[in-house]
């Protein structure tokens, strides 16, 4: 059994990485730390897990060695705590954005912090199997990555493996519930503002933007493509549609699309290609991924030319953050990729 | 072994718990003081008011 | 391995049927059957199973033998076809109403039809492992339950196991999610209809009334309790709060109640009792529940006297009707119970 530690458990990030290691049949979960709420039981602030993890919360300096620990604390909080967590386990895995981009130089550009252990980031392989899977497999430290990202990535990597797109004129418009906002409340996730809203924010300059750039540039001939990303609120708690409208490069036919989706995703557990030509659920939606690991893709053609549009549905908690990150814990560990994360999600929800 | 004061439930108390030590109770969440180890003996710690203002 | 069949698999209930069966470690789904849909993929109206149970919907005529068999059609017809399905199957779960009733007088009473075989209903067990666990394990035959009843007899049992309450003036007021209407359209359903709502439906004679009257006598002297409730269709897809109220017999003091849901659900492992002091989720909840077969219980003695408040939250899909039948599967063919069952449901959601 692999004993696993969870640093910052009282979020949403942390309670479902909880929840995926509680079913999870090759862990057992060791020390949950909050400051806040040591001494509290697991349940009060993730209300799924009573009579399913029947742990309390400790303070962090119990925090003590183990096989894997997840770093779920607030972004910027983790790149300093890091040289000391390292040593508390033979792999680590950060959920938190401090470590995702391999240039020191992107993090004042995109999170306006210069990154305190710059050496650190070479260490951390990003972690998203569909692009970094081999080296998942021999990694001691691995970052969880952003959830919109995530569902661009998975939308658009076939087009770019397959060469079939231009490098720049690239719209990601984003549609995201709130849970991605996390547990901490303010003005824009109360419920009378938060409910029933399309709200654009970021229209431009969206941190996530550097994730994609990066993620994709290995396959544009080694060139970040310029990624133009905005995103929106809109009423749903979990999940993400990533709508991604591309320019094609040539002559580009359905069957070359279809084609390039197979390639690249026929032999992947966790994602789906969704482009169907009958029933309510022809594209992706985010609406039927609540709680599984699935990413589901999906394309168009426009045709009148000149545009293709490619679809990413997630759910944000999972395969945008938790459920990859446990995905990647099992490649570390040597654990087939699929365990513990076989949920199928929900119908109708 | 103590019993909580306010449901019943029996509470499993660890040897390094120290008199003035609060506990939570596993079954309604009531948080409480540990007035005495031999015997073991707990009241009601005093609750901070929550009100949602719903 | 067990092979099962699914009579009906195109609704919400023979969904979340499939749904379950598909990662239950003991199950082989064998055929399911729809006349509408047959030569579609499964995934097509349930998107949750694409790439989990890659199957398609055939014609009632193919059903063959198998060892359980899960009828999943609509109330009325399961009556009529049950003595040919019997041949079907070493044992039948009966989803549908048809079967829930031990006396044959109270269909017409509360479903406004005769029962074509009335003698069948003696050889069906109410399928709810809380009420009926010895039975239901050499049982060949069991009814799912209706979902509203099961949240209401799950929040009283403990009350009247107790003797601790009047057996008239028992207010049962309910607020239901959706899913529970099923798959077909109509226009109460109708989303500019049906979103935001609290609209009451059936203030009186609701059918599950029945149900609770039956399953709660045995622990009245065999009396039947007079339940009174009530329906409000609220803004959810699943889920199912039950709010019962009470007169207590004689002097009940806080104790006496916690003694009592103790008793009945101490070594429950799908009933968890609710009743915290602090944080937000105090009191049952379905909202925690989605997908998961608990069933939260909670109460509330009134400081002014004369009333105890007791609550039942359940996913009305899981615990409400295909979680409970495949907990009775697992109990009529000699499996753990919770085999297939142990997702802990999502929060945030």
């Amino acid at each position: 059994m692999l004993r696993v530690n969870v640093l910052g458990g009282s979020g949403y990030t942390g309670g479902e990485v909880l929840r995926i290691l509680a079913t999870h049949p090759m862990v057992e979960v060791g020390i949950v730390t909050s400051s806040s709420n040591a001494g509290k039981p697991l349940h009060q602030l993730h209300p799924n897990l009573r009579g399913v993890l029947d742990l309390t919360f400790s303070p962090r300096e119990r925090l003590d060695h183990a096989e894997v620990l997840m770093v779920c604390v607030p972004h910027g909080r983790a790149m300093e705590m890091m040289p000391q967590l390292l040593q508390n386990a033979d792999k680590v895995i950060d959920l938190s954005a401090d470590h995702r981009l391999r240039d020191p130089a992107d993090y004042p550009t995109w999170y306006g912090i210069t990154h305190p252990h710059p050496e650190n980031l070479q260490r951390f392989v990003y972690g998203v199997p569909e692009l970094h899977r081999e080296q998942l497999r021999s990694a001691t430290a691995a970052s969880g990555p952003g959830c919109m990202a995530t569902a661009a990535n998975l939308a658009m990597l076939p087009l770019f493996k397959a060469g079939l797109v231009e490098e720049r004129h690239i719209i990601v418009d984003v549609k995201i519930g709130s849970s991605a906002a996390g547990v901490e409340v303010n003005i824009s996730t109360h419920h009378p503002e938060r409910a029933n809203v399309v709200r654009a924010y970021a229209p431009t300059g969206h941190r996530h933007t550097a994730e994609v750039e990066q993620e994709l540039a290995p396959y544009n001939g080694g060139r970040k493509p310029r990624i133009d990303l905005s995103a929106h609120a809109v009423d749903m708690v979990r999940g993400i549609l990533a709508t991604c409208h591309l320019r094609p490069r040539g002559e580009v036919t359905d069957k070359d699309l279809w084609k390039a989706y197979r390639d690249a995703y026929g032999a992947e557990p966790f994602v789906r290609v969704v482009n169907q030509k009958a029933g309510l659920h022809q594209l992706p939606n985010p609406k039927v991924l609540l709680g599984s690991n699935f990413g589901d893709v999906g394309f168009q053609l426009d045709p009148r030319g000149e545009r293709i549009v490619a679809f990413g549905a997630i759910d944000n908690l999972v395969k945008g953050a938790a459920g990859s990150a446990v995905a990647s814990m099992n490649l570390m560990c040597g654990l087939p990729e699929r365990t513990g994360l076989e949920f199928p999600g929900l119908h109708p929800v | 072994m103590v019993e909580c004061t306010e449901c019943g439930a029996t509470l499993a108390m660890n040897e390094d718990t120290e008199v003035g030590e609060l506990i939570t109770c596993g079954d309604c969440g009531a948080d409480l003081e540990v007035t005495g180890m031999t015997p073991p003996m707990v009241q009601l710690a005093p609750q901070e008011e929550e009100d949602w203002g719903e």
